[in-house]
C-alpha cells in the first residue's frame, strides 16, 4: 500500500477558524495508507513547504494530500513542492477545505466532519494515483493574431521585434480598427490618426509580419504550440499585389450608393473603395452585393479605368492552411446598437447619433469633413445634449443592455463636450450622467476642465425621453442633485453607447475552445493573476476581447499578451498535460464511438498487434494522441468496456472519491 | 404406506411449525420460495425455473466479514444455518441432484455452509405423475417414481399416497393427520409412471461409453466443435441447473469492511478460469466441452459411475440456442438404445 | 427455405463462400439451433423456419475472423444489428455473404415471440441477395412498438418500481440477454473485469440487478437495434428490452427520430447533440414523478 | 446540515467540472455563501467525464442524491464537453424515473465560474429536494449500511 | 490444516525479504506465533488480503522448520502486487495446506534426486530441498539444476551459494540465460544445460518452471532415457477453494487443488492437455 502523507492547512484563521485542523490530521492518521499527519498555519508558506519536503524524504512517501485552499490556488505550487522533493507531481491531491468547506460552513464541527471527508475522499483517490509523466510537443514559432485594430497590431509589433513571425488576420478590407475611426483622444487629444498610421505602415513594413484582410478564421485545430489554423481569404476582386491603391477606380465607379463603413454609415462609397486614405493594405476591394459587373455582368468600368490591371472579377475566396505556435484574440469590440433603447429615439431621429458617429462628424476625413454638422439637415447645432450610461450598467433582467460598465465613454464624452465648447463656443452642452467615472493618470483633471474651463454643463439624473418637436429634439430628464426634472430643447443627442465584443468573438470563442463570459467578453485564466492569458493553453487576449478599456490599457495588454507569445515561441518544446486519456488495448474493441465525441480529433484507430494474457492476435484499436487531447473525458464515458480511461481522473480515482465520500 | 386427501395437502402444509419451502410462483416463474398460506402452489410444474438446489446452496451467500485497521485484520464468521426447514415437493431427479451436490460438499473436507443446511432440512420428494417430454432422467439411474428423500409424495387423483424413509421423514409424517393405505397402490402407480416415462422422446439414451475409461476419447471427439459453436457462453444453463455448483469466492468492500461471500460461477463464462497469463479453456469449445465431460465423464469416473446429470431436461427448456445435453449424448454416443 | 437452402448450396459449391451460418433442426418445430455448415453433407440439417428465431449477427463477430466468405442469413430484423455492427467495425462487409430471408413472423412453443409481436417491418438494411419466399407477407404487428412503455410511463413511480422490483428479482445473472445482445461486443463486459470496479457476478442485491440492467440498456443505447434477443432469451422471462425501449422512445422523442442499424455511420443519439437540446430538468417535467 | 428527528443527513454528491462550477464553488466559498455541508464536491475535468457509472456507484454507497454540475451549454471549455454530458443524463436520469426512483434524487445544473451565488442557491434547492425525499432506500446496496 | 473449508487462519508478516527485482519472500506466522499449520513438500496454501484477493502459493519453507512458513511470490497481479507492497506486521489470511505433496516419504525415499527449476520454479523445490537436507539419510545423491533470466533473477541465491553448495552430497548446477557482467557460471537455457550436464537415468526427477522449460526439459531426460514414471512435476492452475468443489482447476477428472498440484509425468499423459 503507497505511503501517504496528509497535510493540514490552518490558511491562518480562514480555515482553522472553522475547522479543528488539529482532529482532521488526527483522524487522518487511521486512514489506511496514511503514515504521516500534520498540520501547519500556512502550509503554502517557505516553512510549510519545507515541512512537506522533510516528510516526504523522512517517511518515503507515495503521496501527499493537502488539504488547504483550493486547487485552482495552489495545487501547482505543491506539485513543484512534491517534484523538488523527488515525488512525481502527480503524486499530490488537495482537499479543498477552504472554499468548499471552512468558509461556506459556520458550525465547527459540522466543518471539521466535512473536512475529514473531503481529506479521505483525497487520500482514497491518492491510493490509486499513478505517477504520471509530462510528454513534449513541438513549438511552431508563429504567432496568429485575430483582429488587426490597435490592439492586434501593437501585439504583432512586438512578437515581430522579437524575431517572430506573425500574421495578422483582419476581417475588413484593412487594418486599423476602431482607434482609425477615432478623431483625437483623451486626455492629451492628439490627433488618433496620427498616432496609429505609423503602427499601420510599421506594421506593413515588417518583414516578420503577414497583414491578411479581409479574412476571417474558419477554423483552428490542435493545441498550445501546434494550432493549425484554416484562413478564408475572402475575393477582393482586386489583386492586391498590383492595385497602387490610386483609387481612380472609386472615382469612376458608377454604383455610388454603398454605405461607407468607415463613417458609420453616415455617407455613401462605391462599389469599389478603399475604406479610408490611410488604408493599410493600401488596396481596393469590390462589395460584391453591390457592384453591377458582378451582380448583372455588366459594367466594368473600374477594370477600363485600372492602368495597373488589378481587377479580377473572377477572383475567388481563398483559404490558407497557417500552422502557429501561439493565437492572440485581439478582436474588439463593437458600439451596441441603441435603437431597442425605444424612449431615446435613436432609430427614428437621426440627429440621435452614438459617440462614434459624432466621431467621424467631427473628423476632418468623415461625411461633414470635420464641420459639425447635424445630419437631418446639415444645420450647426447650438444645444447638444450628452446621454451617458446608454445600454451600460443595466440591471441584467431587463434586458436594455449590458451589466457591465464601458468604461470609456465618461472619458469621451468629456472630450467631446470639450472639443466642442472650443470649437464652437456658442453651442452649449449638457451632459446627463449617471456617475463620471474618472480613474485614470490625468483623468479626473481632464474631466475637471472640461466642467470649469469649458463650462460643460454636467446633469447628475438620467434621461427619461427624446421626442422631436418640430426641428428640435426634446430632452427630459431629472437633475438628482437639484432635484427637479429638466427639459432641453437639443440640436443635437449624442448617446455614450456601450461597448459589446464584436460579433466574431462568440465564433472565435467556440473555435478556439477558450472560455467566454456570459457578456461574449474572453475570460483570463486568472482574474488577477494572469490577466493576458486565456484559461486554453496557447490562445492570449489582447484589448477589449477580454474587456472594456481605452487605448493606453489597449496597449499595455497588447504588449502584455506579446510577451506572453514570446515567452512561449522561445521555447522548442512544451511540456504536455500528462492527464489525457488512453486507451486499453486489451479492452478496445475498435468501435469507434469515441472518435465521435472527441472534440481534438485526438482519436485514431489502427490495426495493431495486441498481446496480452492469452491474446495475441490484430486488432482495430483506438489511439489517442497525447499531444492532442486536452484530458476532457468525453471518449471515457462512451466506450462501454472501461478501455478507454483519463489519466488523472481514471474511473477508479473517481469511483474511490464516491466512495470515501458516501461511507 | 400413508395417504391423505389432496384438498388437505395446504393445510397440511400451514400447519408445518418449520419454514416451509415449495414450488411457488413468482412472477410467471416457478421456484422453490418459501411457501406461506395462500401462495400458489406450483405441484404441477416439471423442470421449475429455478431449481431445489438454492435452497441449500444459495445463488450467493456470505461467508465471513473482515474489519481492516492499520496492519490488523479482525474475521468474524457468517453463523451457519441453525434453522429446520421443509424442502418440499422435491421431483426425483432434483432429490437425486442434491445426492450430487452431497458428493462434493459432503466428501472431506466437508463445506460447513452447505452441511447445515442439508442438516436442518426435512425433505419431502414428489413423484411424477406424469413425466413431460423434456424428462430423461431414468438414463442416470433416477426412479421418477421414487424420489430418494425423507418423505415422498405420490399424487393419486384427489388424494396423496405417502411414506417416510428416515428418521427426519418420520418425524415430519408423524404430525400429518394421515390414514393408513394399501402399498398396492402405490405400485400400480409407480408403473404407470414408468410406461409414461417409457414413451417419452428422450426416454432411453445410449450412455456406453461415458465414463473414465473413456476419457481422453470423448475429450478428443471432433463434435465439440459443432455442437459449441453457437453456444454464446452465457450461465443460463448452469444456473438452472440443478447440479452445477460451481462458484466464486468474492469479497466486497461494503465501506465498513470486507465481506467475503460465494456465488454461483458459471465453467461456460469465459473469465472462470482465467489468470494473470491467460485461460487454460480459452474458447467457448473447451468452456462447452468442459461442462459437460464434466457432467457425463470427470464426475461419475471421480464418483463410482454416478453421473452429475439427473436428466431433468431444464436445459432443453432454457438454452436460448436449444443446445442441450441430450444434443451432446446424442452426437458422441453410440446412437440410441433400443 | 428450400430456396434459401439451394442457393446457399450453390454458393458453397461453386466457392463463392466457406460456409453457411444458418440454422440446424432440432428435435421438432420449434428446436433449431445457429449452426455452421461447411459442406452439402452438413447442409441436409439446414432449416429456415418460423424456428429461426435466433439473431444471427452476433455471431458475425467471430465468424468475420474466419478465412473467406461466410454465407449468412439474416431476417429484416438482424440486418439491422449487422449493419450497427458495420458501423462499429466490428464486422467487415466483405466477409459475408448476406442472404435476407423473408420473415413471417418468428415463433416458440408459446406462439408468436414477442420480439415479433412488435415487428419493425420487413425492409433489409445490408443484403447482397433478398430470398424472399412465396408464403412471405409483412407481418403485422399484434402491438405498437411502445405500448407497454406507455403503460409503465403511466404508472406512478411507486408502481413502476415495484413493477420492476418484481421483474428483476428474478434475474439469475446469466448474463445471457448480455452475451446474445448484438450491440454487446466488448472484448471484456466491465461487469466481468475486475479493474473496471464494478465488476459483478451474482445480483447479491437488490441494488446490483439494478446496477447490471440500467449499465446493460444504457451501453447500448444509440446502439440498441430493438432486435429483442434479451427478452427472447431471458431463462427468467424478463421484459429486459422494455428497458432498452424506453431508451429508444425518450432518444426519439428528444433528439428526432433514429433507428439504430440504418444510415451511413452517423452518430447515434449520444455521440451526438444539438445546442438546443432539452435539459435534463425536462424528465421532472412529464409524467408520473 | 439538515438534520432529522432521527438524525439522518442527506448525502449528497455534486460532479463538477473544473473550469466553471468547480470555480463557481469557489467563488461560493469566497463570497462565504453558506449551503449545507451535506453536499460534497468531487472534481472532473468535465461534465462529460461523469459516467453515470459514477452516478449509480454513488448510489450504491448511500448517497441520497447526486448532482451534476457544469459550464453552460456553449461555455464547455472543451467545446461540447457539456452537450454530450446533457444527453447522456437526460437519458440515465430519465431511466432511474422508469425504473421507479426518485426524479428529485438526480440533477444537473449549470453553473458558471462567475456564478458563486446560484452555486449555493442550487446546493440548498437540491439538499432541500433531496430531504424531503428522506433516505434513499431504492438504489443503495443494503451491504453497505453500516 | 485450517479447520474449516473456505475460513482462513490470520497470519502475520514476520519478514519480508527481497530475492530478485519480482520475487519477494515472505515469512508467516500464526498470530499466536509458530506456523499457521503443519504440511509435507509440495503442498500450498491459500493467502489473501481481504478486499485485494485471494491466490494458491506454494510452501517455500521446508516441514522440518518448526518455526515459521515461507511463501516467495513473484509479482504479476493484483493481489501478489499488493503483497509485494506489505510491511512487516501486516497481517493476512491464510488457509491450507491444500493439495497432495511430493512423495517424500514414499517413492521419493532412498533415491537419488535431481531437481530441475526455472525461475520461481524454484519456490516448491525449496520446500523439497531442505525437507530432503534435514533428513538426508533418506536419500541419495542430490543433484540441483537451476536457471533464471540473470544473476539477479534466481531466487534464494544467498541460501543456495552459502548453504546448498557448500553440503556435502549435493551438486549445484547454475545457469542463466544471457552472459552478465560478473557472471562467470553457466550461461544458457535449462533444457539445454541438462542436456549438456548428462545424467544417469535413475532415480527421481522434480521438475517445476514456467511450461515451456518444463516441456523441453522432460523431452531431454526422456532422450537420456528417463522413464516419465520417474519425473514429477507440480502445474498451477486457476484455484478458488482449494478444496475441490468449485470447479475451476480440473484437468480431466483431476483436480489440481486437490489431486495435485504434484502430478507424475506418465499420469499427466493420460489426462487432457488442458494446462
Amino acid at each position: 500500500m503507497p505511503k501517504i502523507g496528509v497535510f493540514v492547512c490552518w490558511c491562518g484563521s480562514n480555515i482553522a477558524g472553522t475547522v479543528d485542523v488539529e482532529a482532521v490530521s488526527e483522524a487522518m492518521k487511521t486512514v489506511p495508507g496514511v503514515v504521516f499527519s500534520t498540520n501547519y498555519q500556512y502550509m503554502c508558506s517557505a516553512a510549510g513547504q519545507k515541512m512537506i519536503a522533510d516528510a516526504i524524504h523522512e517517511y518515503h512517501l507515495d503521496g501527499i494530500v493537502v488539504a488547504s485552499c483550493s486547487p485552482r490556488m495552489h495545487e501547482n505550487t505543491f506539485r513543484k513542492t512534491a517534484q523538488a522533493a523527488g515525488l512525481n507531481p502527480y503524486m499530490v491531491e488537495i482537499a479543498n477545505i477552504r472554499e468548499q468547506c471552512s468558509w461556506i460552513h459556520k458550525d465547527k464541527e459540522e466543518g471539521t466532519r466535512k473536512a475529514i471527508v473531503l481529506a479521505k475522499a483525497a487520500v482514497a483517490k491518492l491510493l490509486h494515483n499513478q505517477p504520471l509523466q509530462a510528454g513534449t510537443s513541438a513549438v511552431t514559432k508563429r504567432c496568429l493574431v485575430i483582429g488587426g485594430g490597435i490592439a492586434g497590431i501593437q501585439t504583432a509589433l512586438d512578437v515581430a521585434n522579437a524575431g517572430y513571425e506573425v500574421d495578422i488576420v483582419e476581417q475588413r478590407p484593412t487594418i486599423g480598427g476602431r482607434m482609425a475611426q477615432l478623431d483625437k483622444t483623451f486626455p492629451t487629444l492628439d490627433c488618433s490618426a496620427c498616432i496609429l498610421t505609423p503602427k499601420m505602415v510599421e506594421a506593413a513594413q515588417n518583414e516578420k509580419i503577414r497583414i491578411i484582410s479581409y479574412a476571417k478564421v474558419e477554423k483552428v485545430e490542435g493545441f498550445v504550440g501546434n494550432f493549425r489554423a484554416t484562413i478564408r481569404k475572402k475575393a477582393r476582386f482586386i489583386d492586391e499585389n498590383k492595385c497602387t491603391g490610386c483609387s481612380l477606380c472609386m472615382q469612376k465607379c458608377p454604383s455610388k450608393k454603398g454605405r461607407d463603413e468607415f463613417n458609420m454609415e453616415m455617407n455613401n462609397r462605391p462599389a469599389i473603395y478603399i475604406p479610408f486614405a490611410q488604408a493599410i493594405p493600401n488596396v481596393a476591394v469590390i462589395d460584391p452585393e453591390q457592384c453591377i459587373k458582378l451582380k448583372s455582368g455588366k459594367c466594368g468600368l473600374c477594370e477600363k479605368v485600372c492602368s495597373a490591371g488589378a481587377i479580377n472579377y473572377q477572383q475567388k475566396d481563398e483559404l490558407l492552411e497557417r500552422e502557429y505556435g501561439a493565437i492572440v484574440v485581439a478582436t474588439g469590440f463593437r458600439p451596441m446598437d441603441p435603437s431597442p433603447l425605444n424612449e431615446l429615439g435613436y432609430a427614428e431621429n437621426k440627429d440621435v447619433i452614438t459617440s462614434l458617429e459624432l466621431e467621424r462628424l467631427m473628423n476632418a476625413a468623415g461625411p461633414t469633413k470635420g464641420t459639425l454638422l447635424r445630419p437631418s439637415d446639415l444645420k450647426h447645432p447650438r444645444e447638444i445634449v450628452f446621454i451617458q450610461c446608454v445600454g451600460s450598467r443595466c440591471d441584467e433582467n431587463t434586458n436594455r443592455g449590458k451589466p457591465y460598465c464601458s468604461k470609456i465613454c465618461c472619458m469621451y464624452t468629456a472630450k467631446h463636450a470639450m472639443l466642442i465648447r472650443d470649437k464652437y463656443p456658442d453651442t452649449n452642452v449638457h451632459v446627463f450622467y449617471i456617475d463620471v467615472r474618472t480613474p485614470g493618470k490625468n483623468f479626473d483633471e481632464f474631466y475637471r476642465r472640461a466642467v470649469e474651463q469649458y463650462g460643460v454643463d454636467y446633469i447628475k439624473g438620467m434621461v427619461g425621453k427624446v421626442a422631436r418637436e418640430g426641428d428640435k429634439l426634446m430632452v427630459r430628464g431629472s437633475d438628482l442633485i437639484n432635484n427637479r426634472q429638466v427639459e432641453i430643447a437639443a440640436d443635437l443627442v449624442v448617446l455614450a453607447t456601450a461597448i459589446e465584443p464584436d460579433p466574431s468573438a462568440r465564433s472565435i470563442g467556440t473555435m478556439l475552445t477558450a472560455s467566454m463570459d456570459t457578456n461574449d467578453f474572453f475570460t483570463e485564466a486568472h482574474a488577477k493573476l494572469r490577466p493576458v492569458e486565456s484559461p486554453t493553453a496557447g490562445i492570449f487576449l489582447s484589448g477589449v476581447a477580454q474587456g472594456p478599456k481605452d487605448v493606453p490599457e489597449t496597449v499595455a495588454q497588447a504588449s502584455a499578451a506579446a510577451s506572453k507569445v514570446i515567452g512561449l515561441l522561445a521555447k522548442d518544446h512544451l511540456v504536455t498535460n500528462p492527464c489525457v486519456a488512453l486507451s486499453d488495448e486489451l479492452l478496445c474493441n475498435g468501435c469507434s464511438q469515441c472518435e465521435k465525441v472527441c472534440p481534438y480529433g485526438a482519436i485514431t484507430y489502427e490495426n495493431r498487434e495486441v498481446r496480452g494474457p492469452g491474446v495475441r492476435e490484430v486488432r482495430r484499436v483506438a489511439r489517442v494522441n497525447p499531444a492532442v487531447c486536452q484530458g476532457c473525458g468525453a471518449c471515457t464515458v462512451t466506450c462501454p468496456s472501461g478501455a478507454m480511461d483519463l489519466k488523472g481522473f481514471t474511473n477508479q480515482q473517481i469511483m474511490a472519491e464516491v466512495d470515501a465520500i458516501c461511507l | 404406506m400413508r395417504k391423505f386427501a389432496a384438498e388437505k395437502l395446504e393445510q397440511l402444509l400451514s400447519g408445518i411449525s418449520m419454514p416451509v419451502y415449495a414450488p411457488v410462483e413468482d412472477g410467471g416463474t416457478v421456484i422453490y420460495g418459501r411457501y406461506e398460506p395462500g401462495m400458489r402452489l406450483r405441484l404441477d410444474k416439471l423442470g421449475t425455473d429455478r431449481t431445489p438446489k438454492e435452497v441449500l446452496f444459495p445463488q450467493w451467500e456470505s461467508l465471513m466479514h473482515f474489519k481492516m485497521e492499520g496492519k490488523k485484520i479482525q474475521l468474524t464468521e457468517e453463523e451457519r444455518a441453525n434453522e429446520d426447514y421443509v424442502l418440499f415437493g422435491v421431483r426425483a431427479c432434483d432429490m437425486q441432484a442434491i445426492r450430487v451436490l452431497d458428493r462434493v460438499f459432503l466428501s472431506d473436507p466437508v463445506d460447513t455452509y452447505y452441511a447445515a443446511r442439508r442438516e436442518h432440512g426435512t425433505i419431502v420428494g414428489l413423484a411424477c405423475d406424469a413425466p413431460g417430454k423434456n424428462c430423461f432422467c431414468k438414463n442416470f439411474g433416477v426412479d421418477p417414481a421414487q424420489p430418494d428423500a425423507d418423505v415422498v409424495l405420490w399424487p393419486a387423483g384427489d388424494e396423496y399416497f405417502c411414506e417416510a424413509y428416515t428418521d427426519k421423514g418420520h418425524a415430519l409424517l408423524n404430525g400429518w393427520d394421515t390414514l393408513e393405505a394399501d402399498e398396492c397402490a402405490v405400485t400400480a402407480i409407480k408403473e404407470e409412471i414408468g410406461k409414461k416415462y417409457d414413451a417419452l422422446p428422450f426416454a432411453h439414451l445410449n450412455l456406453n461409453g461415458f465414463d473414465g475409461e473413456h476419457l481422453m476419447e470423448k475429450f478428443e471427439s471432433p463434435q465439440w466443435k459443432k455442437l459449441s459453436m453457437a453456444c454464446l457462453g452465457c450461465g443460463s444453463c448452469t444456473f438452472s441447473c440443478p447440479t452445477c455448483q460451481c462458484y466464486d469466492i468474492r469479497d466486497y468492500d461494503t465501506g465498513n469492511g470486507i465481506q467475503r461471500y460465494r456465488c454461483w460461477d458459471s465453467c461456460m463464462y469465459s473469465d472462470f478460469t482465467l489468470m494473470a497469463h491467460g485461460a487454460n479453456r480459452p474458447t467457448q469449445l473447451e468452456r462447452y466441452r468442459q461442462r459437460f465431460m464434466h457432467k457425463l465423464v470427470y464426475f461419475p469416473s471421480r464418483n463410482e459411475g454416478m453421473y452429475s446429470c439427473v436428466g431433468c431436461g431444464r436445459c432443453i427448456e432454457k438454452c436460448p440456442m436449444n443446445l442441450h445435453i441430450v444434443k451432446v449424448i446424442r452426437a458422441l454416443g453410440e446412437g440410441e438404445k433400443e | 427455405m428450400k430456396k434459401i437452402k439451394a442457393r446457399a448450396l450453390s454458393l458453397l459449391a461453386d466457392g463463392t463462400v466457406k460456409r453457411v451460418l444458418g440454422w440446424e433442426r432440432g428435435e421438432d418445430a420449434f428446436d433449431c439451433s445457429p449452426a455452421l455448415f461447411e459442406n452439402e453433407a452438413e447442409m441436409e440439417r439446414f432449416v429456415y423456419g418460423t424456428c429461426a428465431g435466433a439473431n444471427l449477427s452476433k455471431y458475425c463477430v467471430k465468424m468475420g475472423k474466419a478465412e473467406g466468405k461466410t454465407l449468412v442469413i439474416l431476417k429484416p430484423c438482424d440486418t439491422l444489428s449487422f449493419r450497427q455492427l458495420l458501423h462499429e467495425h466490428r464486422v467487415e462487409r466483405d466477409a459475408f455473404y448476406i442472404i435476407g430471408a423473408g420473415c413471417t413472423g418468428m415463433m416458440d412453443e408459446n406462439g408468436l415471440l414477442a420480439k415479433c409481436a412488435a415487428c419493425k417491418g420487413k425492409e433489409f438494411a445490408v443484403y447482397d441477395e433478398i430470398i424472399d419466399t412465396e408464403e412471405c407477407r409483412l407481418p403485422t404487428g399484434t402491438e405498437k412498438r411502445m405500448e407497454q412503455v406507455e403503460k409503465l410511463e403511466n404508472m406512478t413511480a411507486q408502481e413502476r418500481f415495484a413493477f420492476w422490483q418484481g421483474e428483476l428479482s428474478r434475474c439469475i445473472r446469466c448474463n445471457a440477454c448480455r452475451n446474445v445482445c448484438p450491440a454487446c461486443t466488448c472484448i471484456k463486459c466491465v461487469f466481468d473485469n475486475p479493474g473496471s470496479g464494478v465488476q459483478s457476478k451474482a445480483p447479491v442485491t437488490d441494488f446490483e440487478e439494478n446496477m447490471f440492467h440500467i449499465i446493460r440498456a444504457y451501453h447500448v443505447a444509440g446502439r440498441c437495434t430493438d432486435c429483442g434477443e434479451c427478452s427472447r432469451v431471458c431463462p427468467q422471462g424478463i421484459p429486459l428490452h422494455l428497458i432498452n425501449r424506453k431508451l429508444i422512445k425518450d432518444m426519439n422523442e428528444l433528439y428526432g427520430d433514429y433507428q439504430a442499424g440504418l444510415g451511413d455511420n452517423e452518430r447515434t443519439p449520444l455521440t451526438s447533440f444539438t445546442k438546443e437540446d432539452a435539459e435534463p430538468g425536462i424528465i421532472h417535467e412529464r409524467g408520473n414523478g | 446540515m439538515s438534520v432529522s428527528n432521527t438524525g439522518w443527513t442527506p448525502k449528497i454528491v455534486a460532479f463538477c467540472c473544473n473550469w466553471c462550477s468547480y470555480a463557481g464553488a469557489d467563488l461560493a466559498g469566497s463570497g462565504r455563501m453558506q449551503y449545507p455541508a451535506d453536499v460534497k464536491i468531487i472534481r472532473v475535468p468535465c461534465s462529460c467525464r461523469v459516467n453515470p457509472l459514477f452516478i449509480l456507484r454513488a448510489f450504491e454507497r448511500g448517497a441520497d442524491g447526486v448532482i451534476i454540475c457544469g459550464c453552460h451549454p456553449g461555455d464547455c471549455h472543451y467545446t461540447s464537453g457539456n452537450y454530450y454530458a446533457r444527453r447522456r443524463m437526460t437519458m440515465l436520469f430519465s431511466l432511474l424515473d422508469y425504473l421507479g426512483i426518485e426524479r428529485g434524487r438526480t440533477r444537473v445544473e449549470w453553473v458558471s465560474a462567475a456564478e458563486g451565488a446560484k452555486f449555493a442557491k442550487t446546493m440548498n434547492e437540491f439538499v432541500e429536494t433531496v430531504y424531503t425525499l428522506g433516505e434513499n432506500r431504492k438504489l443503495r446496496d443494503i451491504r453497505c449500511r453500516k | 490444516m485450517t479447520k474449516e473449508t473456505l475460513v482462513p487462519m490470520l497470519g502475520i508478516v514476520t519478514e519480508v525479504r527481497v530475492d530478485t527485482p519480482d520475487v519477494k519472500t515472505f515469512r508467516v506466522n500464526s498470530v499466536e506465533g509458530g506456523k499457521c499449520f503443519e504440511h509435507m513438500p509440495g503442498q500450498c496454501a491459500m493467502l489473501s488480503i481481504p478486499g485485494v484477493g485471494e491466490a494458491m502459493f506454494s510452501i517455500t519453507s521446508s516441514p522440518t522448520n518448526q518455526e515459521f512458513m515461507e511463501f516467495s511470490i513473484k509479482k504479476c497481479g493484483c493481489l501478489t502486487g499488493w503483497l509485494h507492497q506489505m510491511d512487516e506486521g501486516q497481517m493476512i489470511t491464510v488457509r491450507g495446506p491444500y493439495g497432495n505433496a511430493f512423495p517424500v516419504e514414499e517413492d521419493l525415499k532412498g533415491q537419488d534426486l535431481l531437481f530441475i527449476a526455472g525461475g520461481i520454479g524454484l519456490a516448491p523445490l525449496r520446500s523439497v530441498i531442505n525437507y530432503v537436507r534435514a533428513k538426508r539419510e533418506n536419500y541419495g545423491k542430490v543433484r540441483i539444476v537451476y536457471g533464471a533470466r540473470s544473476k539477479e533473477d534466481l531466487v534464494d541465491y544467498p541460501e543456495i551459494v552459502n548453504e546448498w553448495c557448500r553440503e556435502a552430497g549435493i551438486d549445484v548446477f547454475l545457469t542463466i540465460d544471457q552472459p552478465q557482467e560478473g557472471w562467470e557460471g553457466h550461461v544458457g537455457f535449462v533444457p539445454s544445460y541438462v542436456t549438456e550436464l548428462g545424467f544417469d537415468p535413475q532415480g527421481r526427477v522434480l521438475v517445476c518452471g514456467p511450461p515451456v522449460m518444463i516441456r523441453f526439459t522432460t523431452q531431454a531426460l526422456m532422450e537420456m532415457g528417463f522413464e516419465k514414471n520417474q519425473i514429477y512435476t507440480t502445474m498451477e492452475l486457476r484455484m478458488k477453494c482449494g478444496v475441490g468443489k468449485c470447479g475451476r482447476c480440473n484437468i480431466g477428472d483431476q483436480y489440481v487443488c486437490k489431486d495435485g498440484p504434484v502430478f507424475r509425468f506418465d499420469k499427466l499423459g493420460e489426462l487432457p492437455a488442458e494446462y
